[in-house]
């Protein structure tokens, strides 16, 4: 407690006063404020040590809390409410050609090596399109090929089924249907020419501008 | 010959010279007024009661005098002001008539009444702004959160695709160049190893003496030297298949010699 | 006091628990939040009106206060601790006397057009003025007139609310006695003498808008 001074010339403001006071000046702060500054900042007399561990005990399991920081105190959201700072925002987007075309190919020719894959595509399949699929859980190791360096192959997973509402891998269309169905019609892929060279970068997340449009 | 000022002359004097400047601090200050209305409602405190007892007509009189002090210093009034003075004698004449029922549009009453009213609504308005500046204001007397924590967004992203994008996305990658690589091309200048046993075997049993390997290549290689190339090499593996059979046997005398190969004939 | 709905899916968390969130909330921003903001970002089932009320009440008398703005809620530091803030202190601009009382008038005749206010002062207003009070975001355009000429309307804005400490426009100080003694009426000139403006913007039928903002 703090001992009263009785030969200061200005009486200094009760407790709760000096309290209100950091309080204001913590919460106005772009800072967080030392002991010091705040002692100057207050009418002379003040006791703010107290004042402060007054003020903690208050915020205590309140929304906020005071705490400090370096050689400073600032007020803080409480941690267990980060949550309520964080905003989630969900957002749907289309794969990128990469990932389609490579999801295609595993669920056609499975189970199939990268190095199969990337013949087919005829590009390098990034290590980033492989990943996503398989962090969508939509394709998943298969057995080793019992070929020299034994490379692991993909097959695909039962979420891959279920989102495209397969039953199994046979119910995918033919070739034969395929081009029935004039999907195989040699005519330009959408959104760019055979062969197009900007392929070999598998972007899955540089969709940028299409991340607005979800906002 | 001038007489001396008397003390009264000195004392009129000062006391003209008094007004004069009073008059004149007040025309000078025409550039401060924002307008007839303004310098009407400094003349109406003047007279020092609510502006609902305001009298109009003393009013128009003190504002008349206000635009004759003016012309009488030369003070070039903008033409709002004399507008209102025209407008002020106007009313003026009409309030000091006895109404004439003849006449249309509003009474002299009702113009003095609206006159009286802009004057306290404007009056109303400098006061409330006042009282406002006088509020506590923000940044000045109270101050918001010095370290506002901002929201993060967090992205959770969905990927879709549908069948179709899957079905789309194969056609394409097969349209692209035709390459199968899980079915064999019709490769129609290729010989395979397979061709050549099949026809090395319905061969061999005639090959009982030595003969070059060339004899044996199929029909069609002499046009075709790629198709050729290619027949070599798998009648060559071929016969290497028969030899490890026991089959047949090969031999070459040097390095670049035909190739020579036989029937073996069963022990 | 709010009624238990005993049917909600999810249980709302506890009354001193949604007080704490909305704390951290309204701690964290600069600007005063909206309920329906603070709502959404609450869990569902919360009774905001009612922990708003409770933590209001929990500041009263302390170094900073729960205020209202318009829509939205804000910590304030109490005004009479200004004192102690010259560090934050940020200066205003000076405003001329004529950018004060246009800012009065709109506030009290909102929404007002440039015509009416220019019958108000006696004067014309610069564009100046209005392009300075709309630069400080303390007017924004309102509803366009449906008189002749279908002129702009000006209203104040929350940050005139906020930086003037005012709950709404209600509590501008003397409105209701201007009201009472008619000074808010929108009473054109008799046989529009006076060169009143105004006259132009026939305002005889505007005058629900007024209603709107104030009743």
């Amino acid at each position: 407690m703090s001992t009263e001074q009785s030969d200061t010339l200005f009486q200094a403001p009760p407790m709760g006063e000096q309290e209100r006071m950091i309080e204001a000046i913590l919460f106005a702060s772009a800072q967080p404020v030392s002991k010091k500054t705040i002692t100057d900042r207050l009418p002379h007399g003040c006791d703010v040590s107290e004042a402060i561990a007054h003020l903690r005990k208050r915020y205590e399991g309140r929304g906020v809390k005071l705490v400090k920081v370096g050689d400073g105190w600032a007020f803080r959201t409480a941690p267990d409410l980060g949550f309520l700072m964080q905003k989630e925002r969900y957002e749907t987007r289309k794969l990128s050609r990469a990932a389609i075309e490579t999801l295609a190919i595993i669920a056609y020719h499975q189970p199939t090596t990268r190095a199969e894959i990337e013949a087919i595509r005829g590009v390098s399949v990034s290590s980033g399109t492989i990943d996503l699929l398989l962090e969508l859980e939509w394709i998943k190791l298969g057995r080793r090929r019992m070929t020299p360096g034994r490379p692991v192959t993909f097959i695909v997973t039962q979420v891959f089924l279920d989102h495209f509402g397969l039953e199994s891998e046979r119910d995918l269309p033919g070739v034969k249907e395929l081009r029935d169905s004039g999907l195989l019609d040699n005519r330009p892929a959408p959104g760019g020419a055979l062969g197009d060279t900007s392929q070999e970068d598998d972007d899955d997340l540089e969709n940028t501008d299409q991340d607005d449009m979800f906002e | 010959m001038m007489s001396e000022p008397t003390k009264e002359d000195i004392e009129e004097f000062e006391q003209t010279t008094k007004q004069r400047v009073a008059s004149e601090a007040f025309l000078i200050d025409v550039n401060g007024f924002e307008g007839p209305l303004d310098i009407l409602l400094t003349l109406a405190r003047t007279q020092k009661v609510d502006l609902r007892k305001i009298s109009v007509l003393e009013l128009a009189e003190q504002y008349l005098k206000f635009v004759e002090e003016a012309k009488k210093l030369r003070i070039e009034l903008a033409a709002d002001y004399l507008v209102m003075a025209a407008w002020l004698a106007f009313l003026k004449s009409r309030l000091l008539l006895p109404p004439d029922p003849t006449e249309e549009g509003p009474s002299a009453e009702e113009l003095a009444a609206h006159l009286a009213f802009q004057l306290e609504r404007l009056e109303a308005m400098r006061r409330s702004a006042a009282k406002l500046m006088a509020r506590d204001q923000l940044g000045r007397d109270f101050f918001v959160r010095g370290i506002p924590e901002t929201v993060s967004h967090n992205r959770k992203i969905t990927y879709t695709a549908t069948i179709l994008d899957l079905m789309q996305a194969y056609a394409h990658i097969k349209t692209k160049d035709n390459f199968e690589p899980l079915h064999m091309r019709e490769r129609d200048h290729l010989y395979t190893m397979e061709q050549a046993l099949e026809r090395m075997r319905t061969l061999i049993g005639h090959a009982i003496n030595w003969g070059d390997l060339n004899q044996f290549l199929p029909d069609g290689c002499r046009d075709d030297p790629k198709f050729r190339r290619s027949a070599t090499a798998s009648t060559f593996a071929a016969a290497l298949e028969l030899v490890k059979e026991g089959k047949m046997e090969i031999r070459q005398d040097e390095n670049f010699a035909p190739i020579e190969i036989k029937t073996k004939a069963p022990e």
